[in-house]
């Protein structure tokens, strides 16, 4: 054991720690306050999420699929949906592709605003800016609670559509939260972009170079963040998306801060898709649901036949990704979830390794992990 | 009045200066050491000395003794004990020791002090702040200087290696990228 | 009623001898570098006692006491983070603080 | 506040009760809550923290980090056997009085993950529970219902029959530990995979409560329908070495999808 | 001159003995500073917490008592009755005493303090340099604490603790010194009363009323001092953005991670106190402590006592908006990390306070030059006194303003150098 070695100190953070974003754990070597190795360790929240969709109808798992990023319900949703449509060859109507893009598009802003809000929390803000995030999340679960019933766990959507339509008073609260999205952002941002302190605390640390970012195969607001322009959205476009104009936000160094200005960019990228979505959803043709599989029998019954799909979404942490295999029975043969948070955290040691502690939190809020997705 | 809170005092400096010789973990004894030093200052104030009891305090236990704790925990002594925590024949060190404190104690014991009747000066601070600057002006300014080299010399002793430092994802490829770079120019 | 009427010079002289013969004591038996320098910290208090009980009681128009009282805690203060900053570095190079372990003191 | 009791016995001139109230109403009025999120759950324990649903007017905003200066466990979310040994371990490092809310159905019962190999079947199987807030997840009003309703009950405590205090040599809660069929305790499997418990239900803290010691079905060798290939799920009450009350429970969600 | 209110007048009782007298004195004194203490911890727990709330769009505390204001008695009743735990490995001992060392040295700090026109408990003739080596004593009992609790989270937000307090003692001291320059004195008790006059000038002036605003903050010296102080201030509080020794988003609570129950409202009243002695203090030295409007007025119509009450108001308004200050920082940005908080003290604070204390020695020098010792050097000596000022106004403002802008560009060069970028 050389003279080095022996000073070194074993810290363990977690599973219970204040902003370990659930219950992750993390042992880390320090040498004074410099960490020199970050072992990521879980499975604190494995619920056996692939082997109960196994044990279930293709319908049953829809409800599950709610749990794993208990932040984007409606993401994990559409993912899940878009695979068993690809599986059983369904087609889904022009006005319930609108409805489900404008679903994923209000939990994009739901979470990016709360993301950047524990991100600054880790940082060791007083709750303030969660406050901010926090606020129009209740606002965007209003909308959420008003379709789908239930504010966060929505399971809202349905192989062919999305369960209902939605419903009449739902447009003017809509329009009236995107009157108020754009003071949001401006405020959002004046606050927390320039802050001084923030800068300092985020410009510089946990850089993830754009050659090993992809080697990592991370994906989302962490990809981007390090400069490359890879969105699912525009890659390998889903329901609408081709037909929409977006740009896609990247960063240039790869730090927390270029993480976090991809994030605020991609909300205001996700309003402006929101925008489209908003003049174009009243002429939208065809109902909320392929009318062949409009009775919730019929879901429960499906039987796709034999044979495997692989679908993916770009949920607001990345790409996620569902593969299915059928033996044409009504349960599947083999369900796996490729999930983003979990991808995401592989680079977590390399990117902590070197700076303080204090900085290992914050770039952990900047990976923006959601524990059901990693341990599923 | 004065002599019960006099023999209090010395009483505390002697039992915590006693503990602070005997304490088997290192960080009671400094414990006791800051406890002494608080109960020294406390006599500097009964002695009428306010500047001194003060900056005694001040350098003392603010200064000197997080000091010592702090290298205490840097060199991470506080985990273990100090089983043989005495010299071998530590017997005949304290035979000394009683030896030359009979000695001390004989001699002030046999000295005729000359005890004066002079006022104490009313404002003492002031006082010496002059006395700095005039008589002792050049004790000072070797004083400032003798603080000025121990900080430097500090700093240079304990600095830590800059080899030490952990690189950072960036910095490896920043340094892979250096080299790659200076293989390409190097290579004819 | 102030100190010098109720308490003799000696006494206070006495309690700062064996106040020095205590850190002595500590200077010799002590095996880390540390409590040595413990025992080096109790010796030089005692001194400032005796210069300031001499101020005191002896010369209270002179400074003079109270002047050099000053100048040793600021020698003190500089011995420490000296001493320390040298234990701190022989720790590192040595991995430990023990004096006896310390036979040379190459490098 | 006080309860009708409570009042008729001050009328009484019971001085006791002056304290016991006084007592109540410090507790119940300075509830700091752990901040400890297990899943799902957490993200609406927060937002009963935050602007809309402010836990804050009840003084229990002060999330506390340290399980030492914490009053109040929120277990919010699922319990995996992985976790439960940590779950159980906070519980006794916290100080007494303490209280426990079974935040939303995971931690109640297991819930929607009830039948997963890894879930444990309610927090209450190893930690007293005082009150279990139904939802999945339960909507920020729901546990500030919850609160409330601790709140009445602390208000119904009384000092000289409170448990903590007491002679008793303060005992901490048995740890499980992750053996090879589950959570083990000396040795023994617990809650073996759809199984039944070895402890009996702890319930609120006025119950003594005191571990049964026995299981239901010692002998029993349970086996999980979905991981045995022989349970036919079609007929789960034909089911070999399940219990009689699984059976049942499965038998009702099998009539639920048909 | 010496116009404390001297408790053994009011309670003359001619066959008592002096020392019981003396004693029955201090005690009413001590008596009254900490209850008025323990009233001013409670209030300000509350005011925080509704304070933070409304910057959080939210209520606060509001159900225990009017508005709430009893929610600190609340927490009070229920921590004095949690179980006391004591860690098996921990040192027992220094486990118990860790707070009361930590309480204790800033209970002393509140008898030194000005709180009013004559309102001084005791005229210490070091009492600048009092208050600095008491305030360095509670780093002690935050080392004990982190120490005897044989936690590493303990010992890491002891240890930063610890840093943080030695860094930011240096700056606090240095930026205090200007002001004892400016007074010529380390008594707290007179900075006050030299605060008087208007803004600027003082009582330089003939002819000009006296407002009680010729606060130190309104002179160059005194602007940066005060700025320097009060940041130290935040720092030696543990307030945000400073507050890393309890970062719980990365060391849990701390030096006080074991603690429960009583002895962690110990450690809670500590941080409250050293917030508001340092308000006070801050206020006292560059904020005129308890000068203000009226309470020159009042003294000269021959009302003392009701100039020693306004006077109590006019220091309490201070802190308290010092305090409040404190509270919307909090509020509202992050936490700065160790190393940031560490260069943050020695490369910015420090050099701007060292040459603050040079401003200060010219500021003296310009408007006290009477000696003909050494000639006449300064061209002041046909001036006015507030003409002295001005010209020592300017000359200083120029060099603080230098000094800052200077501190600021040289600082910042390195930080706004790109970052590697590894493409």
């Amino acid at each position: 054991m050389s003279a080095h070695e022996s000073q070194l100190l074993q810290v363990n953070i977690g599973p219970q720690h204040p902003s370990t974003h659930g219950v992750f754990r993390m042992e880390v070597t320090l040498d004074g306050e410099t960490v020199v190795a970050l072992r990521p360790v879980f499975g604190y929240l494995h619920r056996n999420h692939e082997q109960l969709a196994e044990a279930s109808s293709y319908i049953q798992t829809m409800p599950y699929t709610d749990r794993l990023d208990y932040f984007n319900s409606m993401t994990s949703n559409y993912g899940y949906a878009l695979a068993v449509e690809r599986l059983a060859g369904i087609e889904v109507p022009q006005r319930a592709s609108y409805i489900r893009a404008l679903m994923s598009e209000l939990t994009r802003i739901l979470n990016h605003a709360t993301a950047i809000g524990f991100m600054i929390n880790d940082m060791g803000a007083w709750h303030t800016a969660l406050q901010f995030g926090m606020r129009e999340r209740e606002k965007i679960l209003d909308l959420f609670e008003m379709a789908s019933g239930a504010r966060m766990m929505c399971n809202y959507f349905r192989f062919g559509g999305v369960v209902r339509d939605l419903p009449p008073e739902f447009l003017p609260y809509f329009d009236q939260l995107m009157r108020g999205l754009p003071a949001f952002f401006d405020e959002f941002e004046q606050l927390l972009r320039d802050n001084e302190i923030i800068v300092a605390r985020s410009s510089g640390i946990g850089i993830l170079p754009r050659d090993v970012a992809a080697g990592y195969s991370v994906t989302g607001p962490v990809l981007r963040g390090s400069g490359v322009p890879y969105d699912i959205r525009r890659a390998e476009p889903y329901g609408i998306y081709g037909e929409l104009a977006f740009d896609i936000p990247v960063g240039s160094v790869g730090d927390v801060y270029d993480r976090t200005l991809v994030r605020f960019a991609e909300m205001r990228q996700s309003y402006r898709i929101l925008q489209q979505i908003r003049e174009r959803l009243p002429d939208t043709g065809g109902g909320h649901i392929n009318p062949a599989l409009a009775n919730f029998g019929k879901q429960k019954a499906l039987r796709p036949p034999a044979g495997e799909a692989y679908a993916r979404v770009e949920s607001p942490k990345g790409e996620l990704g569902f593969y299915l295999v059928s033996d044409g029975s009504t349960q599947p043969y083999r369900y796996k979830v490729r999930a983003p948070s979990f991808i995401n955290l592989t680079p977590l040691g390399a990117m902590c390794r070197g700076h303080l502690l204090a900085d290992v939190v914050v770039i952990l809020g900047s990976i923006d992990i959601v524990m059901g997705e990693v341990d599923r | 009045m004065v002599t019960v809170i006099f023999i209090a005092i010395a009483s505390l400096i002697i039992a915590s200066a006693v503990l602070v010789v005997i304490s088997r973990e290192i960080v009671r004894a400094a414990l006791w050491l800051i406890a002494t030093f608080f109960a020294v200052g406390a006599l500097y104030l009964l002695l009428e000395a306010e500047f001194i009891g003060v900056a005694q305090v001040l350098v003392y236990v603010g200064a000197v003794s997080i000091l010592i704790l702090f290298a205490i925990m840097l060199t991470r002594q506080h985990e273990r004990h100090e089983p043989a925590w005495r010299a071998g024949p530590w017997w005949i060190a304290l035979a000394g020791v009683i030896g030359l404190a009979a000695v001390l104690i004989t001699t002030i014991g046999a000295v005729p002090w000359r005890l004066t009747d002079d006022d104490l000066p009313v404002s003492r601070a002031p006082q010496l702040g002059t006395a700095l600057m005039r008589e002792y002006l050049l004790p000072f300014q070797l004083a400032a200087i003798v603080l000025l080299v121990a900080l430097i010399g500090a700093v240079v002793i304990a600095m830590e290696e800059r080899r030490r430092r952990t690189p950072t994802l960036a910095d490896d490829i920043a340094a892979q990228r250096g080299a790659a770079d200076r293989a390409e120019d190097g290579t004819p | 009623m102030s100190m010098i009427d109720a308490v003799p010079l000696s006494w206070v002289l006495t309690l700062a001898a064996i106040l020095f013969c205590i850190g002595l004591f500590g200077v010799i038996v002590r095996r880390s570098l540390i409590g040595v320098l413990f025992g080096v910290e109790l010796m030089l208090n005692a001194v400032n006692i005796n210069l300031i009980a001499f101020w005191r009681y002896l010369e209270p128009n002179l400074v003079a006491g109270q002047v050099f009282a000053l100048f040793i805690i600021t020698i003190a203060a500089a011995e420490a983070a000296v001493g320390l900053a040298m234990v701190i570095a022989v720790y590192r190079t040595r991995r430990t603080i023990v004096a006896d372990d310390m036979r040379n003191l190459q490098g | 506040m006080a309860t009708e009791a409570q009042l008729a016995a001050e009328r009484h001139g019971v001085f006791l009760t002056t304290v016991t109230r006084l007592y109540n109403w410090g507790r119940r009025s300075s509830v700091y809550p752990l901040s400890f999120g297990l899943a799902c759950c957490a993200i609406e324990m927060m937002a009963t923290g935050m602007a809309r649903v402010d836990l804050a007017r009840f003084g229990a905003e002060m999330f506390r980090a340290s399980p030492r200066q914490a009053d109040l466990m929120i277990v919010a979310g699922t319990v995996t056997k992985k976790m439960a040994p940590q779950v159980v371990r906070l519980y006794n490092q916290m100080p007494e009085p303490r209280y426990v809310i079974s935040m939303g159905a995971c931690a109640t019962s297991g819930g929607p993950f009830r039948d997963g190999y890894n879930v444990l079947r309610g927090i209450d199987l190893l930690i007293p529970v005082d009150v279990y807030v139904p939802g999945c997840p339960p909507r920020p009003e729901a546990l500030l219902h919850g609160l409330m309703t601790l709140q009445a009950q602390i208000d119904a405590q009384r000092l000289d029959a409170v448990r903590w205090y007491s002679d008793r040599e303060a005992r901490d809660h048995p740890v499980p530990s992750l053996g090879r069929h589950g959570l083990e305790l000396d040795g023994q499997t617990i809650d073996p995979v759809g199984g039944l418990p070895l402890l009996s239900p702890l319930t609120s803290p006025h119950a003594e409560e005191q571990r049964s010691g026995q299981l239901e079905h010692p002998q029993e060798i349970r086996l999980f329908p979905i991981m045995d290939d022989t349970v036919a799920r079609e007929t789960p009450w034909r089911a070999r070495g399940v219990a009689r009350e699984i059976a049942a429970d499965d038998l009702k969600r099998g009539g639920a999808h048909e | 001159m010496n116009r404390t209110i001297v408790i053994s007048q009011i309670l003359v009782i001619e066959q008592a003995p002096g020392w019981l007298v003396a004693a029955l004195n201090h005690a009413i004194i001590a008596g009254v500073l900490l209850i008025g203490g323990a009233i001013t911890m409670m209030l300000q727990v509350w005011v925080e917490r509704r304070l933070i709330a409304r910057m959080q769009d939210r209520l606060g505390p509001n159900r225990v008592g009017p508005e709430g204001i009893l929610q600190s008695i609340a927490d009070g009743i229920k921590m004095f009755t949690k179980e006391d735990i004591i860690p098996r490995a921990a040192d027992r001992w220094v486990h118990l005493l860790a707070p009361i060392v930590a309480l204790a040295p800033i209970a002393m700090m509140l008898a030194v303090l000005p709180w009013g026109r004559g309102l001084v408990a005791v005229d210490l003739e070091v009492g600048v340099l009092y208050i600095a080596a008491v305030s360095s004593i509670s780093g002690v009992g935050l080392m004990m604490a982190g120490w005897g609790s044989r936690n590493t989270f303990a010992l890491l937000g002891a240890m930063r603790s610890i840093a943080q307090l030695i860094a930011y003692e240096i700056p606090l001291i240095i930026a205090l010194l200007g002001i004892v320059l400016l007074t010529g004195g380390m008594s707290l008790a007179r900075m006050p009363e030299l605060q008087a006059g208007i803004p600027l000038f003082g009582s330089s002036i003939p002819g000009a009323p006296d407002l009680g605003l010729g606060w130190f903050i309104f002179t160059p010296v005194g602007l940066l001092g005060g700025i320097i102080f009060f940041i130290c201030a935040l720092a030696e509080g543990e307030r945000t953005p400073f507050d890393i020794p309890e970062a719980d988003s990365e060391i849990v609570a701390g030096y006080m991670t074991e603690y429960s129950g009583m002895k962690f409202a110990v450690f809670y009243i500590a941080q409250y106190l050293l917030n508001f002695a340092l308000a006070v203090l801050s206020a006292v030295v560059f904020l005129g402590g308890w000068q203000g409007p009226g309470v020159a007025w009042l003294a000269d119509a021959g009302l003392g006592a009701a100039a020693s009450l306004l006077s109590l108001l006019w220091l309490l308004l201070k802190a308290w908006g010092l305090f409040m200050l404190m509270v919307v920082i909090r509020a509202a940005v992050p936490r700065l990390r160790v190393d940031q908080l560490m260069s943050f003290a020695w490369k910015y604070l420090l050099p701007l306070a060292l040459v603050n204390v040079a401003s200060a020695a010219l500021w003296v020098g310009l408007t006290e030059w009477s000696s003909i010792e050494w000639g006449n050097l300064l061209p002041v000596d046909g001036l006015a006194p507030w003409q002295r000022i001005g010209v020592a106004a300017l000359v200083t403002a120029v060099i603080n303003l230098g000094a800052t802008r200077w501190v600021l560009r040289i600082n910042r060069a390195p930080a706004a150098a790109p970052v590697v970028v590894p493409a």
